[in-house]
């Protein structure tokens, strides 16, 4: 079929340009990476080709660990964000004035270069002198400064609360999108029913989201999976390795220690962890959608 | 129980007045359904019973309890909206159920309530369905269903059927009558095609900008229109219009002049409009080819053969197809060759030049009486 | 045109006395440009090591020393030797923090010690003599207890955090108690008598120290310190400096000695101009290097005051500036038993493990026997 | 009586739920900004004291002018940031429309994989890539200029933004193709006259989320790609207020104020279209 | 020249066969519509006419060319689109236009076509507007105004009345015969709205799933259904089926009977007929109260007034409303109330077991042969 024929070339022209940069910027030093993870490649000049052993050594007790962590962050992080986000949304969206003045007042986290974030956070968390230390103490909450990065669980929990922080206003405007397109008659048939509020939500903007919501999961996760700056200006993976993760990990393997090899071994790792979210990603999306799109 | 009664009910969207005093009151199980040309206010009436839209002034009283500032549920209402508003990710069942749900009514007595439902509206082999797997008659009907559930005193119905096609729609109106004389309740349907309108109603409400411009049964309002708006609104085709001169008042009625013919049309006569100008009204179904009491030539411009009957459009005085005669189904008219038509005068209807009309001599118990008031039979 | 000496300089802007002589060296050096690229200070060193490693490296970058080892077993940085009389002029072990495998890698350009700040307020507080300092280890953890005790303010600041001063400050302990990591031959010698009461010591006392120490790093306990809030710390200059502004009341003096130890001593941290090799204007900027340390442009730098730095050698100018500012005393005085930052090829490798030894230890989650083992046999590798 | 749609009524105590609520949602997102505010009134001297004290005693905007002079350059970094976000917009939307358009509009063997393969490129943090993105870029000869930093910058952004204008474009009736087709437009011709107008408000989305990517998260390639000071982009100008021994919160919490407040002022007149353009590309996917 | 020859046409999607070799030849100014239920195909077979899927196999042919290959645009072709379409960002102008640019003509000339295309259109007043603007009525101009100002041979309407109105329908189906008259182009309309199909079709063409039922003019369709699919299809109210048996065949035709009483109709006969099961048909409009061949009673349940007719509702043997009669506007009948009907043996269609119809022996003339075929006259 002609027809069919010139109108796949034409979507192929309208691919090729986005394909060919991002094939030529990301794809030969990624290329680049996978071939590193076999070699010893380090500040020395010479490499020499070691076969399986980067990937071997990555399995040691330690880095078991470090993964394990890497979920349980991630996981914490992504649904905090779904949560906050989802109430976010849904307290913009109730019809009270002001509401578009707090949207806006929703960005900042967004636009703010993430590094200056982290500080405001750092400064946030310090025990001595930060705001959350001493609210708590001024109402007697604490009886002494609360250093909220020196514990291993607190330290996860704070840099899980910043990430999240982070990660908000995207989740909070995309889920707004999401339920302002939502049609108001389900709403007023439920309330004629004599749905209230509570149950309107749990019944009708809930599941409604739900592909909303999976999208924002998944594009978050990458995001979590992959966040390093959180991490690194608040504890660089501290105390003690309790807030290491993957990212981080493979970061200190490669620029700390510059062993280029072995971090070459763990962000393929991670890109092989990822592919494998987005791939049931798109069995769920499947699933949920059965039919084309219309 | 399901008696309305809207007193000066009126709707401003900021200055615009949208409603302008509604007052009506609609019996307990009584079939009300509200016509007029889109944009006259229909929607907002309803739902403002609803208890959707506020109310800017005026009562709403259901069961003699003013129910303005009560949520839609307190009222004892449900609704049909034109666009079924189904929970998408809900099988029928559940959707049909919901309103019990809300009620946390026990599990048992809500799958009788449903399954009752569903039988009533032939929905039993599709209560494991999502919506979007149903036609649309049958998602219509989970809607109906889901409003039935409730046991509502009063239904209101938005447009249900605009969105079906015809033949689907004409079973469905089929179905809704049936349904009312079943549940005994109170109904309030909106609609602008008045095809569904005359079919379905004990009354008619037609309203004009906001404005009830006539209620009564829908024979009432075909053959006796309180006015040019709602004499040209209902009947299909449209009623034609002719411009006519005042010639006299006897007692036989008002003698008219059309184009030097002149009738006696027996209408109830009025003082002083001797000489005046007047509007003759006369249905397409009423003009027959041939003789009458007035006559006059036209050459159909475009015909439409229905099998059962044939559609010819005509221009009058030179304006575009503003004639318009429904004639037998095998009449032999073309395109572009003149005919003779003719009308009677008992027929006729008058108007005078702000539209009102005088009252026709038309005996509606010759009609049938019944079928005019059929509450009342 | 001219030839480039490129420079990764780190800091937020070139300091005016460079900026002076980097200008005297160009017009002396016609046809030589010196190019610096101001990178801050989180930054720089990374900077010149993915320069390098991408096989375009600078002509000179400003290194810490202790990375130095590693860029000269990868072949990426010539030697700079020094001559006997260069040697000579700077103070002693100095030239240790820039020399492996018998030859100079680097030139010092910045150098940092450090010395005990107390708060004689608090020590008046607590019922102390505000004019006498802990001498010893032991008296440091006795008096930092008799302060939290009597005052409920902590009395020593310990810095802990995940952070690269965690180790230098451990490292004071260890050269205030005639420790070493890794002797000249190479051998660990971490899990020795001397490094594990260091490490008893730092135990000792963190019931003392702030709450958390796992939470701050070296410049927040200094500033926890000038809000008086913490008695004592290890600092650098930079706190005297600072607490000229405050109210405090303050002394300092030599960080206070370990059972073994033989005299005062501090971490002696130096961060040096490195050559790069393969920038085609090594010998140029060797010569630069040399020259924009020699000693009258070295002292006019490090003598401004208020950067922290510690002079890295005598001179009748740093005598002048040392009766001016009493406080510079001690800063020098622990040079004569101070040690450099033990250099491993892998030295992120050896200080995340030590920094870990630490941290396991001020939480309490091993003890120092255990962690020290621990440590010794991680670091083995990154040698 | 209001004319708010009833459903859309409160009681008196809904009311103060929601916006508890909304209080609740915006301490969250906002405190931070509140702290980092209260450090920029603060002088440097009086930042580390403790008790904490909420306002500021003797603070002072001091900070909002010193920033200008310790940091002489700011007023360019803010320049070069609004400049290399606007270049990479630019050529990301040139790249991403048509692309957009065709993983909206054509069906094609391998296009699911493909989609799938850019979302894995929004998988890799620069920072992993970054010793062989540099042999590219010098390779490339671009080291050291604005496109060092405009060149990774794009790449990296073009994933999310296919993804977010497909679904926008997806949307779009079939029909108007179809029309445009019949009437003998050709595929480019319909790109541009019909698509392009009509997808506006999503390639609005687009753009604002490229610019604010652009603006304040491209550090790492600005740091490593460049040398030149007068090339700097916002991020990297602020760490400018970090020296070797300290940080001058004060005026870095000022500066990030001064930074962010054109993007502030962009999303201002563009949100309408931030949520609307979402709305209508968030339902399916 | 518009002349299109359907050869053979089918398409396949995936193993299913959506339309089954379909054989049509179109004349030259032909104003053809295609009818029949929703997923016949009927979207399909003109979307394949368009150029818009591709044929899986057969022959498009237009003036002689096998056209298979080529793209819309040089086929000469329009296309009307249900949704119609427009380019919301433009102007009517623009949207208008939009053909001509695409073709590059120049700006005077282009002016002059699209300013013709709304004068005859009526949409002089609205060229500057966008179609947001625009009524539902204005908007379907608006896209016809796109198709006339190419000049094709060939326009391709896919239900352009669906979304209107019913007011509305009926001035577009005024308005649309009209263009027809006046661009004596030819013309292809696809409705499932079979009163669109018998008012505008020269020729009417009813699908059944994929394959042609019947071609022929509207009244032939009407008076002479080949099968019971097309009797059903055809007329509104759909036609009544009654069971009958078949007694013998005689001279004046078969004859049947219904339920002990027998009539002959006068259709053609076939051999081997005698005591088989057939089907009676009769339209509800030739139901009348009172006497006929066949008489029966029934109990009507659902009455339908719509003034100029009523329309009466009943279960025959027991099953839910089949049976429909169209009687007089003013008759006397109630619902719940039984009443006498009868049916002429004239008026009867006769079906065999497998649907397919005896010919009735109905003199087209009679009904004016003039109407029946148009074109010819
Ligand atoms: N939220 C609103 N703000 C302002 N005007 C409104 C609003 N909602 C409706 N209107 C106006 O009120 C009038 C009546 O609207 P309504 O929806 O009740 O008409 P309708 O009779 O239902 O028409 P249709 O048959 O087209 O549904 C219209 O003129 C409309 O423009
Ligand atoms: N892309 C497709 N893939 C598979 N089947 C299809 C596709 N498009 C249409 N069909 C099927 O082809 C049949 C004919 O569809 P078509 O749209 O032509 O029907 P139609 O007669 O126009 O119906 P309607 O009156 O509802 O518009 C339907 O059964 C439909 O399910
Ligand atoms: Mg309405
Ligand atoms: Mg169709």
């Amino acid at each position: 079929m002609s027809v069919q024929r010139s109108t796949v070339i034409f979507a192929w022209i309208l691919l090729l340009p986005a394909v060919l940069y991002v094939l030529a910027i990301v794809a030969y030093p990624l290329v680049d990476t996978f071939i590193l993870s076999f070699t010893d490649a380090s500040l020395r000049k010479t490499t020499n080709w070691v076969g399986w052993i980067n990937y071997e050594k990555i399995f040691n007790e330690r880095f078991a660990e470090v993964i394990f962590r890497t979920f349980i962050w991630t996981f914490f992080s992504v649904a905090l964000k779904m949560v906050i986000g989802t109430f976010g949304a849904c307290m913009l969206n109730a019809a009270v004035p002001g509401r578009s003045l707090f949207r806006l007042l929703t960005m900042p986290p967004w636009i703010v270069p993430m590094a200056i974030g982290i500080f405001m956070w750092g400064w946030m968390y310090n025990g001595q002198f930060g705001m959350i230390s001493g609210m708590l103490q001024r109402f007697g909450l604490a009886d002494g400064p609360v250093a909220f990065l020196a514990y291993g669980n607190t330290a996860f929990w704070a840099t899980i609360i910043t990430d999240v922080w982070i990660g908000v206003p995207l989740v909070t405007i995309y889920f707004l999108a999401a339920i302002q397109s939502i049609p108001k008659d389900l709403y007023e048939a439920a309330w004629t029913d004599g749905a209230g509020r509570w149950y309107r939500f749990r019944r009708i903007t809930l599941p409604l989201m739900v592909p909303a919501i999976i999208t924002m999961s998944m594009l978050s996760l990458i995001a979590t999976f992959n966040s390093f700056d959180i991490i690194w200006i608040l504890t660089q993976g501290g105390p003690s390795g309790e807030t290491t993760t993957m990212i981080i990990d493979t970061y200190q393997t490669a620029i700390g220690s510059k062993k280029y090899g072995e971090g070459a071994a763990r962000a393929v790792l991670i890109c092989i962890f990822l592919s494998l979210f987005c791939f049931a990603y798109f069995r769920v999306t499947r699933r949920l959608n059965p039919e084309k799109r219309a | 129980m399901g008696q309305l009664f809207l007193n000066k009910v009126q709707k401003f969207y900021g200055d615009y007045e949208v409603l302008k005093g509604v007052q009506l009151e609609v019996k307990n199980g009584e079939f009300v359904v509200f016509v007029g040309p889109s944009g006259c206010g229909k929607s907002t009436l309803l739902r403002m019973i609803a208890g959707l839209d506020a109310t800017s002034a005026g009562d709403i009283v259901i069961d003699g309890i003013r129910v303005n500032d009560l949520p839609p549920v307190k009222r004892g209402i449900a609704m049909v909206f034109q666009s079924y508003a189904l929970y998408p990710h809900m099988t029928v069942f559940e959707n049909i159920a919901f309103p019990l749900r809300v009620e946390r009514m026990e599990e048992e007595k809500l799958k009788a309530k449903v399954e009752n439902a569903a039988r009533i509206l032939h929905l039993e082999q599709r209560l494991q369905q999502k919506p979007g797997m149903l036609s649309g008659g049958q998602r219509q009907r989970v809607a109906i269903g889901r409003a039935i559930v409730r046991e509502p005193k009063i239904f209101l119905f938005d447009e249900p059927l605009s969105n079906l096609d015809a033949a689907l729609r004409a079973d469905m109106r089929i179905e809704l009558a049936k349904l009312h004389r079943q549940l005994k309740a109170t109904m309030i349907y909106v609609t602008h095609d008045q095809v569904e309108a005359m079919t379905m109603a004990d009354r008619i409400v037609v309203l004009d900008s906001g404005d009830i411009s006539q209620t009564g049964a829908p024979l009432e309002l075909y053959h006796k229109p309180a006015n040019q708006f709602v004499a040209g609104f209902i009947g299909n085709p449209k009623m034609n219009f002719l411009p006519v001169t005042c010639k006299g008042v006897g007692a036989n009625g008002v003698e008219v002049d059309y184009q030097g013919q002149t009738a006696v049309l027996p209408v109830t006569p009025r003082d002083g409009i001797a000489g005046k100008a007047l509007t003759l009204g006369i249905r397409p179904e009423h003009i027959q080819l041939g003789g009458g009491d007035i006559v006059f030539k036209v050459t159909p411009t475009v015909i439409e053969r229905l099998g059962a009957n044939t559609v010819a459009y005509a221009s009058l005085n030179g304006e575009s197809e503003n004639f318009c005669a429904m004639l037998p189904g095998s009449v032999g008219i073309r395109a572009d060759a003149p005919v003779a038509t003719g009308i009677n005068a008992a027929d006729c209807h008058l108007f005078d030049e702000a539209g009102i009309a005088f009252e026709r001599r038309v005996e509606l118990t010759e009609i049938d009486m019944n079928v005019i008031n059929p509450t009342a039979a | 045109a001219d030839k480039e000496i490129s420079w990764i300089y780190c800091g937020d802007t070139i300091d005016p006395v460079h900026t002076k002589y980097i200008k005297q060296w160009e017009e002396k050096n016609t046809g030589w440009k010196i190019a610096p690229e101001v990178v801050g200070w989180a930054q720089c060193q990374d900077k010149a090591t993915t320069l390098a490693a991408a096989g375009t490296p600078v002509a000179m970058a400003y290194v810490g020393s202790r990375t130095l080892k590693e860029f000269a077993q990868n072949d990426l940085i010539v030697p700079v030797p020094m001559t006997d009389d260069e040697k000579k002029t700077y103070y002693p072990n100095i030239v240790d923090t820039v020399t492996f495998e018998g030859t100079q890698w680097g030139v010092p350009i910045a150098f940092s010690t450090k010395a005990l700040y107390w708060n004689k307020d608090l020590f008046k507080q607590a019922g102390l003599d505000p004019e006498k300092p802990p001498k010893t280890w032991a008296e440091e953890i006795e008096m930092a207890k008799t302060i939290k005790e009597k005052t409920g303010i902590p009395g020593y600041g310990l810095p802990a955090k995940t952070f690269d001063n965690t180790m230098h400050q451990f490292m004071h302990w260890v050269y205030t108690n005639n420790g070493k990591v890794i002797d000249a031959d190479g051998k660990v010698t971490l899990d020795s008598p001397e490094i594990l009461a260091a490490l008893k010591a730092y135990k000792d006392i963190v019931p003392y120290s702030e709450e958390g120490p796992t939470a701050y790093e070296q410049n927040e306990v200094r500033a926890i310190f000038l809000d008086g809030k913490v008695a004592m710390i290890q600092a650098g200059s930079g706190a005297a400096d600072r607490l000229k502004a405050t109210k405090i009341s303050w002394g300092i003096t030599t960080l206070p000695l370990g059972p073994d130890a033989k005299g005062p001593g501090t971490l002696l941290i130096t961060d040096s101009l490195a050559i790069f090799k393969g920038s085609g204007v090594e010998d140029k900027a060797t010569e630069f290097a040399k020259f924009i340390t020699s000693p009258d442009v070295q002292s006019e730098y490090e003598l401004q005051g208020g950067a922290g730095l510690t002079p890295l050698r005598p001179s009748s100018k740093v005598d002048e500036f040392v009766a001016k500012d009493p406080y510079w005393k001690p800063l020098i005085e622990g040079i004569s038993y101070g040690g450099p930052e033990p250099l491993f090829t892998d030295y992120k490798g050896f200080q995340n493990s030590m920094i870990e030894m630490v941290q396991s230890v001020v939480t309490g989650k091993a003890e120092p026997e255990a962690a020290l083992k621990k440590a010794a046999g991680e670091i083995e590798a990154f040698k | 009586m209001s004319n708010a749609a009833m459903i859309d009524r409160y009681r008196w105590w809904e009311i103060i739920l929601i916006y508890c609520g909304i209080a609740m949602f915006l301490f969250f997102v906002l405190s931070p900004f509140v702290e980092g505010f209260l450090v920029s009134l603060k002088p440097l001297s009086q930042l580390f004291s403790s008790p904490y004290r909420f306002w500021p005693e003797n603070g002072s905007f001091e900070a909002y002018r010193t920033m200008w002079i310790s940091v002489p350059g700011f007023g360019r970094y803010i320049f070069n940031s609004f400049f290399i976000s606007t270049v990479v917009t630019l050529i990301v939307l040139c790249l991403v429309i048509p692309a957009a358009y065709a993983f909206a509009k054509f069906e094609f063997r391998g296009m699911g994989i493909l989609l799938g393969a850019f979302l894995t490129v929004n998988m890799f943090s620069g920072a992993v890539l970054l010793i062989p993105l540099f042999r590219l870029m010098r390779s490339m000869g671009v080291l050291n200029t604005y496109l060092a930093m405009i060149v990774p910058g794009v790449a990296f952004l073009i994933p999310s933004a296919i993804w977010l204008l497909r679904t926008y474009m997806i949307r779009i009736p079939q029909e108007l193709n179809e029309a445009a087709y019949m009437d003998g437009a050709s595929h480019f011709y319909t790109l541009r006259r019909v698509i392009l107008p009509i997808a506006m408000p999503g390639i609005i989305v687009v753009a604002i989320t490229t610019f604010i990517g652009a603006y304040a998260q491209q550090f790492i390639f600005a740091l490593t790609f460049n040398s030149k000071t007068e090339y700097m982009p916002l991020p990297v100008g602020l760490f400018a207020y970090f020296g070797k021994q300290e940080v001058i919160w004060n005026e870095l919490m000022a500066a990030s104020f001064v930074g962010i407040a054109p993007a502030m002022v962009v999303i201002f007149f563009l949100q309408r279209y931030l949520v609307g353009g979402l709305t209508a590309g968030a339902v399916k996917q």
